[in-house]
């Protein structure tokens, strides 16, 4: 056994690592500052996922391909999902130094928390083995069990962390569980050799191989938040301190798309009798399954008052739309449309972060009435969050939802009908969506308006979402020739490495 | 030997009842156990495969589930803390501030 | 720069140096929000002037598109920037940018939160004009959609007391359609090989064959299209918003909304619709001429009865608009032509119409016709001038509306649709009603004694508003009496369009001899 | 008879393991004092364990000792005591349905997995033994690298989560955090927010 | 030089309207006249000018001009072109004629009213209109001029403008023409598509000559047919409206309410009488359609009829004169009808001279009387208004056709020609046109006993006026309030008034010689100078007869040669010379009888009453009001606004969101906040995906 044949290359896990690295530094910092160490915190988080960016761009100088013996891949769904959560923990890392200060909530735990988190989705959107899906998974999920509940005082807060907690171990153990079971079919957790067993019909147990598929699907559908797995959401995204609430709505999703993308749009995505009949039947669970999340989301949203709740179900819906463009296994218009997402759903929740004012007090969206012209800045820029959640042009919500309703017009001509689908439930959309707009802009002014207090770090993160939502909503060509190199993800052409160097004698 | 499928159902009833206990208690503690008893079940899995194929990796891949599942545990059972400090009660019927 | 790049993002620049000079900080208000007016003002007369370049550039003796700007946007989607004018489009860019400072003078009276409300103004115009010149169907419905933002804002933040209601009926009403469109698009992109979204070619491709849509599904994309513009029309059934978004909305959103936004579905329906489905256009036909039909006499049969002078001239439009799509789906020189002369003429009458009762709303606060009466007497020159746009909106001849009007009748007379026949002379009786409706509106807000005594002092218009009267019933004249000068213009491209859906006249022949 | 005469040691085993992994299992979700549920956990654990050893796997069945039912499980029955946590109240139980749900879901999702499993037949294990600490030590190393790594920083993770979660708020934490909302609540006097022009 | 004709009145109307307000009554005046004298005396150098022009192949004089084109899409076309021809020229004739004087009686009648200026501006506008729609050469610009004047009309009857019963009556007006004006339209589509042509001269259009329509029709080829009859009905049906015809008069009567300047001129001298030109214009289209001249026949004699009954018991001296005007101008359709456009048009210009008489004379008398209509509240004016009586007093007998008055030579050829028409089927065995003729003769006895009664009432009779002193029964004063006149005696009006009333009292003295008939001795000049315009009408029944050969009954009109040269026709003529004068005889009888029952029932008593039905007006108005207005308007308001849109449209949209919020409200019971019950959802979901996976693996 040689080393050099696990293909160790450090450059691969360069963002992983410098993530990792500065968390435990913030740790020792924290430990040996006096209080009010915030603002080192946050430049060193800020500074460390800048560079972990930097890293991410230079993965293209290791080379496409996977390292660590397969565990981790390095291919253009790795870079732009990375890259996606990145710039959510930026924005979010901006944002978080006004939220802890105004809450006098400790800052040192805070920013590690969201080192750590940020370091297991890397390796979650990297991962090329089950197992570093796995660990990458509960790394993201475990961490933002601890973030949901950062208001330890707050009631709301243990009891979404302890939803999120619960929930999310169950879930986890039926991800686990299909694993095991496709492990066990197909003799490997190499994503790659698992797609190659399947192609080449070397699987052993083709039942066993479903039903982990299907359990797979449990576990992921619960954590990209799509029906019928979707009820926790709502309870979660209120409870918890808005900003992470921002935070967990979008980087965690974005971090298991690629995950789900690898196993599924790739692994499971194999020719063969047995490849095809598996890729045909998750197909169609998904197809379902994003058919219901949407509507669901949608629907129920129509209904809500508080405007956390509401952009949970938003959340909710919006989850629905990306699988719309899994079905097709193209991974570009799902990492665009994730992308934008989080722009616009980080934006939006910083706004509402400012506007709940410190301890979350203001969230039913009536609270909000007549603030348009209040605070101008504030409000448009979150009617133009709502706008592009809704899809309005000329803002990326649009683009990106056209994108994915394109491929999916075209890469899976027996569905259409989810297009369609997709279609009436943005039609459905516009209605909540307008509504918190109805209420800031067309409404008298509600009493006890304070107007919120803006800081550097947080106007830079709203410039931040503002201008990507609109930069993609408008020029968006440059960032989807970026991806458009994954458009089809590569089905066998990639070379694998060989079995016997992940397996022992 | 034994057959791989004994080992395959006993590690399908176990999770299985994991599940089940999780709809059956309301006591947050025992419903993190009967999920940690959902992954000691996938882990008689795994290794079950683990002897079968004549894979390690099985088994490895148990390791980590066990780390995993200590982490859980850690955080888990902090949370519970955390939430028995503001609410006095570890039944989770009784945490249901955020519905509908 | 390409001239119509140029006026399509002037107002768009313009909203910015808004900005800048609201930057500038000022502690008096007053002159700041009469800074934002004379601003915008300055800013939407010179596109009007910039468009008029492009009409002096315009050659219309040839029928496709011209001043043409290509560039690749998004590549990856096969996306041109693309813009262009041609038969269908040009008058209808010059009637934007020409009512944009009408619409301006007459919100002088706004006096809440001007910067926004003039800001709104500008990317309105701008999404407009982007929809007109739009030669790339992305694009298109791009500027489709952003039109409904200002707009929303226009109705729902400066409008009247339901306006809440309106604002989202109109915006919701709107999407429900343009995102059915947009699969339709997307469809249309895929059947077309993939690789562009650019009207000119498809309607190419389409024409000459190369692109063949299996024929159930151009029924559903038609639909889908149909469905999209026919909202925005609007037509009968899909008509109730028009009133409630009229009657909320602040006088110059009114202007904007009858004078353009709703041409947007007409002009749709002549672009895509008979150009991509030849022949379900066809098939259609009688079906489009029946609901155009019913909004014709529908239309002015609930126009007779509102009590409410907007409400009034909200429901003309429906009537109106009907004339247009009825003529679209002629398929004659005459309908065609006519359903265009229609758009134009609708909106300088409509439009003038709209400013008129804003006029008075401005000075009465009320909408209502049973408040006023007798008004003709404290303000003879606004009666004078109303009635002219009165009698435009009629179809009085050597007006603008009668050219249209007549046209359209004629047109859908000698049509070769089936029971064309029937559906004109049931048309015309919406002549009729134009003027039961209209007129009973004249006589008892102008005429009568002067039943209450806030009428009796009421002021005669004011220069600003004379300044935005009189040039739309100028228009309303010159429209009326030399029609050539504005038919001429688009001449070639409706015959063209004609030529997508019948054929070219020889096998127009044919067809006769087959009948 | 034929299957009878193939029963062997390890077969015995085998079902002496499952069967009380089994019964332990039942106790873990039936029992109303979590601490009975606790102790169930830990046999179904040892249970493991020996089954763990039936198939080879030494090196994982120490550690499910050592780890699960010694650490893991200890930290349970450690929470649960410094919670004081007793037998449940006798409240109603608010989601009785879920106990009469529960069956039949119990029997539709064991129902599926059977079925499937029906299907395995009776594969011959392989000739390779892999679970001694040697085979493990060398996969842990070589391919496992990568994860165990990351492993580390989960368990780090862990600690910060659990410590700061578990830490008791002191009474001057929640006046600096009521004084910290008070004053961020505050209505400002005139502080232009600073933040982009929305049109630009 | 025919531009001109209308465009002086038209510039004189734009100076007014625009500067009016600042030029003063007495430029303002001379502007007005100045520009309708300017209009007149072209019109006069015009029509010397056509006398002389080269007729044509056809025998047709004619002098046209091309404006611009005005219209022209694919191959319709239609310009702003004029076109003089001798139907038109002795329209223009008497419009600007009739005008001119009618202008300069306005100076005086409109004397202190503060819309001076914009009466002026409205009556030169009307003149434009009203000269375009008997010039233009094609249907459209007819149209043009037709609804010109439908609007002129419209505003000159609301003239007054706080006067709710004139902004009523202006509405009426317009709405009605409307009615007829659908008509109009639908017949120019069909003549459109079914000649390609509505020009009525030949016109390149899209580089082919195209002959005109009238032409075209008029080829012996052209079989009547369902066509024909259509256009010639539908374009009936917009004369109907313009010229106030059953169904359509009603708003005639109530257009009194304009000054009364606009009745003599518009209400009863030109415009009402647009409908017969039109007719008489399009007469080979209506020639070929034996249907369509028997109803128009028939409309004209019942039009007749039933206004001069009404008229018999009106007591608004404006409303007797306004039914007289709705009772001849049927008899003018009847001529039309029974094919006898010449006549027709002959009446028409009888009837501008004398009827313009009487309106403007009873202006001046109501006028003299400080606005007061009321023939009740009249008589014995006699003395106080000598000029006035003098002149409406020849009005009167040549109303009530008393030879050798205008009236009555144009009165006898209609009824001859009805006596003696051919056009006409039979009923039951019996010839309608004798039927016709002896309505007509009947309504000639009615008139000439209400036009009595109108003058017994008003000019004998004992002095009614102040007896009724503040019962105020007279609606105009609400118009006329401005002049400031304090009720006294009646007074003689001012030279500016009295002038044109003896122009036209001399016109309708003599005005009738230019048409005596053959067999009166004279040369029936009129009608032979119409002649190659006007179509001959076919003997009823030859149309069916196959149409090719047969060169009497298709006499294409521009190609027959004047009727002179028929033999056949000639001697026909001759034949019937002695009835002709006969029945001469026996209307001026007619007449004499009517004036005299009429002084005999009402010398007396000139207040006699009248049977309400009559006074009533037949309840016309009301009878409309209930089956057409009222429940147009109830359906529109109760059915089609507030149940259509509101209800229906509106419900199954606002019902679709509800639907949404009620689903939404029902599903966010899901989220119970109870993490075990997600957990359970959670299962079942699983529990399907891998029932469903599980389904295909073992299938």
């Amino acid at each position: 056994m040689q080393l050099t044949s696990l293909n160790l290359n450090y450059a691969a896990i360069a963002p992983e690592s410098i993530v990792s690295v500065a968390a435990v530094v913030i740790m020792l910092v924290d430990a040996f500052s006096k209080k009010g160490a915030r603002k080192i915190n946050a430049g060193i988080t800020l500074v460390s996922l800048v560079l972990a960016l930097i890293a991410v761009f230079g993965l293209n100088s290791a080379g496409r391909g996977s390292y660590f013996a397969g565990m981790i891949v390095v291919d253009p769904i790795r870079v732009f999902f990375s890259v996606t959560i990145l710039i959510v923990s930026i924005a979010v890392t901006l944002l978080a130094s006004q939220f802890l200060r105004d809450e006098a909530l400790p800052p040192g735990e805070f920013f590690a928390l969201i080192l750590f988190a940020t370091a297991g989705m890397l390796l979650l959107a990297g991962a090329g083995d089950l197992v570093t899906v796995f660990l990458g998974l509960e790394i993201a999920s475990i961490t933002t069990y601890v973030m949901a509940g950062y208001r330890r005082y707050d009631t709301r807060a243990s009891e979404s962390s302890l939803k999120y907690f619960l929930l999310g171990s169950f879930a986890t153990a039926f991800l686990l569980y299909g694993m095991s079971l496709v492990y066990g079919a197909t003799a490997t957790t190499n994503l790659t050799a698992i797609n190659q067993a399947i192609a080449e019909g070397k699987v052993q147990f083709p039942a066993l191989l479903m039903i982990g598929a299907a359990l797979m699907l449990v576990g992921f559908g619960f954590k990209i938040a799509s029906a019928p797995f979707h009820l926790w959401t709502p309870d979660v995204y209120e409870g918890a301190p808005t900003i992470v609430t921002g935070f967990m709505g979008t980087a965690p999703k974005v971090a298991v798309f690629a995950a789900f993308l690898h196993t599924f749009a790739e692994g499971f995505n194999a020719g063969g009798v047995l490849g095809s009949q598996l890729h045909h039947v998750w197909v169609t669970a998904v197809a379902i399954i994003a058919a219901l999340t949407m509507t669901v989301g949608n629907v129920v949203a129509l209904s809500q008052k508080n405007i956390k709740r509401m952009l949970a179900y938003s959340s909710i819906a919006h989850a629905g739309y990306a699988l719309v463009g899994f079905i097709t296994s193209e991974a570009a218009p799902v990492a665009f449309y994730l992308l934008v997402y989080s722009l616009m759903s980080v934006g939006a929740f910083a706004v509402i972060q400012l506007l709940a004012r410190a301890g979350d007090q203001k969230v039913e969206t009536a609270d909000y009435a007549g603030i348009g012209f209040q605070t101008p800045a504030l409000s448009f820029a979150l009617a133009i969050f709502l706008f592009s959640l809704a899809g309005i042009p000329p803002t990326a919500g649009f683009m990106s939802k056209f994108f994915i309703f394109k491929s999916a017009w075209d890469g899976a001509p027996t569905l259409r009908w989810l297009v369609i689908v997709a279609v009436i439930n943005s039609i459905i959309s516009v209605y909540y969506y307008l509504y918190p707009i109805v209420v800031m802009f067309f409404r008298p002014l509600a009493p006890g308006f304070v107007k919120p207090k803006v800081s550097a770090m947080t106007a830079a993160a709203l410039i931040l979402a503002l201008v990507g939502t609109l930069y993609l909503g408008i020029l968006p060509n440059r960032v989807m020739s970026a991806i458009g190199g994954s458009s089809r993800t590569a089905q066998i052409e990639q070379p694998i490495p060989s079995t016997d160097q992940i397996t022992l004698k | 030997m034994v057959p791989l499928s004994w080992y395959l159902a006993l590690s399908a009833v176990l999770f299985t009842i994991g599940v089940a206990g999780v709809l059956i208690q309301r006591n947050a503690i025992v419903l993190f156990m009967c999920i940690e008893l959902m992954l000691n079940s996938v882990n008689l899995t795994l290794v079950a495969f683990s002897r079968f194929l004549g894979d390690v990796t099985g088994q490895l891949f148990v390791f980590i589930v066990m780390v995993v599942a200590a982490a859980e545990a850690a955080v888990g059972l902090a949370i519970i803390i955390a939430l028995f400090r503001t609410r006095e009660t570890l039944n989770v019927d009784e945490a249901d501030l955020l519905k509908l | 720069m390409n001239l119509i790049t140029i006026t399509t993002f002037l107002p768009l620049l313009g909203a910015i140096l808004l900005v800048l000079l609201s930057l500038r900080g000022s502690d008096d208000q007053k002159a700041a929000n009469n800074l934002y007016r004379y601003a915008t003002l300055a800013i939407t007369l010179v596109t009007f002037l910039v468009s008029l370049v492009i009409l002096a550039r315009y050659d219309s003796s040839n029928a496709t598109a011209q001043l043409v700007q290509k560039n690749p946007w998004i590549g990856s989607l096969g996306v041109y920037y693309h813009v262009g004018i041609d038969g269908l489009s040009i008058w209808l860019v010059i009637l934007t940018t020409f009512l944009m400072p009408i619409a301006v003078l007459a919100s002088w009276h706004v006096t809440k939160r001007v910067r926004e409300y003039m800001l709104f103004m500008l990317i309105l115009e701008t999404g407009m004009i982007g929809v007109f010149v739009s030669l790339d169907m992305f694009l298109f419905y791009l500027f489709f959609e952003i039109t409904l933002i200002p707009m929303y804002f226009l109705i729902g933040v400066w409008g009247g007391e339901r306006r809440i209601y309106a604002a989202i009926k109109f915006f919701v009403y709107t999407v429900v359609g343009s995102l059915l469109m947009l699969v339709a698009i997307i469809a249309i992109y895929f059947y077309n090989g993939g690789t562009t979204f650019d009207i000119v070619e498809i309607t190419n491709n389409i024409q000459t064959g190369k692109t063949l849509i299996p024929g159930n599904v151009q029924v559903w994309l038609w639909l889908a299209f149909a469905l999209a513009f026919c909202i925005k029309v609007p037509l009968f059934p899909f008509h109730t918003w028009l009133p409630d978004a009229h009657v909320e909305a602040p006088t110059a959103g009114s202007i904007i909304l009858a004078g353009v936004l709703l041409k947007m579905g007409t002009y749709g329906l002549m672009r895509f619709n008979l150009p991509f489905f030849p022949t379900v256009s066809q098939k259609a036909a009688p079906w489009m001429m029946g609901l155009a039909v019913i909004g014709i006499i529908y239309g002015a049969l609930v126009a007779m009865v509102q009590p409410d002078m907007k409400k009034l001239v909200a429901y003309s439009s429906v009537s109106h608009l009907g004339f247009v799509v009825l003529g679209i789906f002629a398929f004659t020189d005459q309908g065609m032509q006519g359903a265009l002369y229609q758009m134009l003429a609708h909106g300088i009458s409509t439009g003038a119409l709209f400013l008129g009762v804003g006029i008075v709303y401005d000075r009465r606060h009320t909408r209502q016709i049973a408040d006023f009466g007798g008004i003709a007497t404290p303000m003879p020159q606004y009666s004078t001038l109303f009635l002219i746009v009165a009698l435009s909106s009629l179809g009085l001849p050597l007006l603008n509306g009668f050219i249209g009007e007549f046209l359209i009748l004629l047109g859908t007379f000698a049509s070769p649709v089936p029971h064309a026949k029937m559906f004109a002379v049931l048309a015309a009786l919406g002549v009729i009603l134009s003027a039961v409706y209209l007129l009973w509106m004249i006589q008892r807000v102008f005429f009568g004694e002067i039943t209450k005594k806030e009428n009796a002092e009421l002021k005669d218009m004011d220069g600003r508003e004379v300044l935005a009267m009189v040039p739309l019933v100028v228009l309303a004249i010159v429209m009326g009496v030399k029609p050539m000068t504005f038919l001429r213009g688009s001449e070639k491209t409706v015959t063209l369009v004609k030529e997508y859906v019948m054929g070219k006249p020889a096998k127009v022949a044919e067809n006769h001899q087959d009948r | 008879m034929e299957q009878f005469a193939q029963i062997q040691v390890s077969h015995l085993f085998f079902l002496a393991f499952a069967s009380l992994a089994v019964v332990a299992a039942f106790n873990v979700i039936l029992q109303r004092n979590p601490i009975y549920s606790a102790i169930g956990l830990i046999v179904v654990m040892c249970s493991l364990a020996g089954l763990f050893l039936t198939l080879s796997a030494e090196f994982i069945a120490a550690i499910q000792i050592i780890v699960y039912a010694g650490a893991i499980m200890v930290l349970f029955v450690f929470v649960i005591m410094l919670l004081n946590i007793r037998e449940e109240d006798a409240k109603a139980d608010r989601q009785k349905y879920l106990k009469f749900l529960a069956v039949p879901l119990f029997l539709a999702l064991i129902g599926v997995v059977m079925a499937a499993l029906k299907t395995i037949g009776n594969p011959a294990a392989s000739p390779n033994v892999p679970g001694t600490v040697e085979n493990v030590a060398e996969g842990m190393f070589t391919n496992y690298l990568l994860p165990f790594e990351a492993t580390s920083v989960l368990i780090l993770m862990a600690i910060v989560g659990s410590m700061f979660l578990a830490r008791r708020e002191s009474a001057e934490d929640t006046n600096e955090i009521e004084t910290a909302l008070n004053a961020a609540n505050q209505p400002t006097a005139v502080e232009e927010s600073s933040e982009e022009e929305v049109h630009a | 030089m025919l531009k001109w004709i209308t465009l002086a009145p038209l510039i004189g109307a734009v100076i007014n309207g625009l500067f009016g307000k600042r030029l003063g009554e007495k430029v303002v005046g001379a502007i007005a006249c100045g520009s309708v004298a300017v209009s007149a005396v072209l019109a006069f150098l015009s029509f010397s000018q056509l006398t002389h022009a080269t007729p044509d192949a056809n025998g047709v004089r004619r002098v046209t001009e091309h404006f611009f084109t005005w219209i022209s899409v694919g191959n319709f076309q239609a310009d702003f072109a004029y076109l003089l021809d001798p139907l038109s020229g002795i329209y223009i004739l008497f419009i600007t004629g009739v005008g001119l004087l009618i202008h300069i009686y306005a100076v005086g009648y409109m004397h202190g009213d503060p819309g001076f200026y914009r009466f002026f501006a409205y009556l030169n506008l009307f003149m434009f209109m009203m000269l375009t729609l008997v010039l233009g050469d094609n249907l459209l610009l007819l149209f043009v001029g037709w609804e010109g004047v439908g609007l002129c009309s419209y505003l000159l009857i609301g003239f007054f403008t706080k006067w709710n019963v004139a902004g009523d009556a202006s509405k009426k007006a317009f709405i009605v023409n409307r009615i007829g004006d659908f008509g109009f339209m639908i017949a120019t589509f069909l003549v459109f598509t079914t000649f390609g042509t509505i020009s009525f001269v030949t016109k390149n259009i899209g580089g082919h000559e195209v002959a005109s329509f009238l032409t075209q029709v008029s080829a012996p080829t052209i079989a009547a047919g369902g066509v024909l009859t259509a256009i010639a009905l539908l374009l009936f049906v917009g004369a109907t409206g313009k010229s106030a015809q059953i169904p359509l008069f009603v708003w005639l009567p109530d257009a009194m309410a304009g000054p009364t300047p606009v009745s003599a001129l518009i209400h009863a001298a030109t415009m009402v009488t647009a409908g017969v030109y039109l007719t008489a214009r399009c007469s080979a289209v209506v020639v070929k359609s034996p249907t369509a001249m028997t109803v128009i026949a028939i409309i004209g004699a019942a039009t007749a009829i039933f206004a001069a009954t009404i008229g018999l018991a009106q007591n608004d001296i404006k409303k007797v004169l306004a039914y007289s005007t709705v009772s001849q101008l049927g008899y003018m359709f009847l001529a039309c009808g029974v094919g006898a456009f010449a006549a027709g048009i002959f009446h028409v210009m009888t009837h501008a001279f004398f009827k313009a008489l009487l309106f403007l004379g009873a202006g001046s008398v109501i006028h003299g009387a400080h606005d007061e209509q009321d023939m009740r509240k009249m008589g014995g004016f006699r003395k106080y208004m000598p000029f006035t009586f003098g002149t409406m007093f020849v009005g009167w007998l040549a109303i009530s056709g008393f030879p050798p008055l205008s009236g009555f030579f144009s009165k006898d050829e209609i009824l001859w020609k009805t006596w003696s028409t051919e056009a006409l089927p039979t009923v039951a065995g019996f010839p309608l046109s004798k039927i016709l003729w002896g309505i007509a003769a009947l309504t000639a006895l009615l008139t000439a006993i209400y036009m009595t009664r109108m003058m017994v009432m008003t000019f004998w009779g004992e002095e009614r006026f102040g007896k009724s002193h503040g019962d105020d029964h007279g609606h105009a004063s609400h118009g006329h309030d401005d002049h400031g006149h304090g009720h006294g005696k009646p007074h003689e009006s001012g030279w500016l008034m009295v002038g044109p009333l003896v122009v036209l009292a001399v016109l309708s003295l003599v005005g009738g010689f230019v048409g005596v008939p053959a067999a009166m001795g004279g040369a029936n000049h009129f009608e032979h100078f119409l002649e190659p315009v006007i179509a001959h009408a076919q003997p009823h029944g030859v149309a069916h007869a196959p149409a090719a050969g047969d060169a009497h009954g298709a006499a294409p009109a521009e190609q027959h040669a004047a009727t002179t040269a028929d033999p056949a026709a000639k001697v026909e003529e001759h034949h019937d010379t002695t009835t002709e004068l006969a029945l001469a005889g026996f209307s001026i009888l007619l007449g004499l009888i009517g004036i005299g029952v009429g002084f005999a029932v009402f010398g007396k008593n000139p207040l006699k009453p009248m049977p309400k039905l009559l006074e009533d007006k037949y309840r016309i108005d009301e009878l409309y009001d209930a089956t057409v207005v009222h429940p147009i308007e109830t359906v529109s308001r109760e059915g089609l606004w507030k149940i259509v849109d509101v209800k229906i449209i509106d419900g199954v949209v606002n019902g679709a969101a509800k639907l949404f919020g009620g689903i939404s409200g029902v599903l966010r019971y899901t989220q119970t906040g109870f993490a075990r019950n997600y957990a359970a959802v959670i299962l079942v979901g699983a529990i399907a995906i891998i029932g469903y996976f599980g389904y295909i693996a073992l299938r």
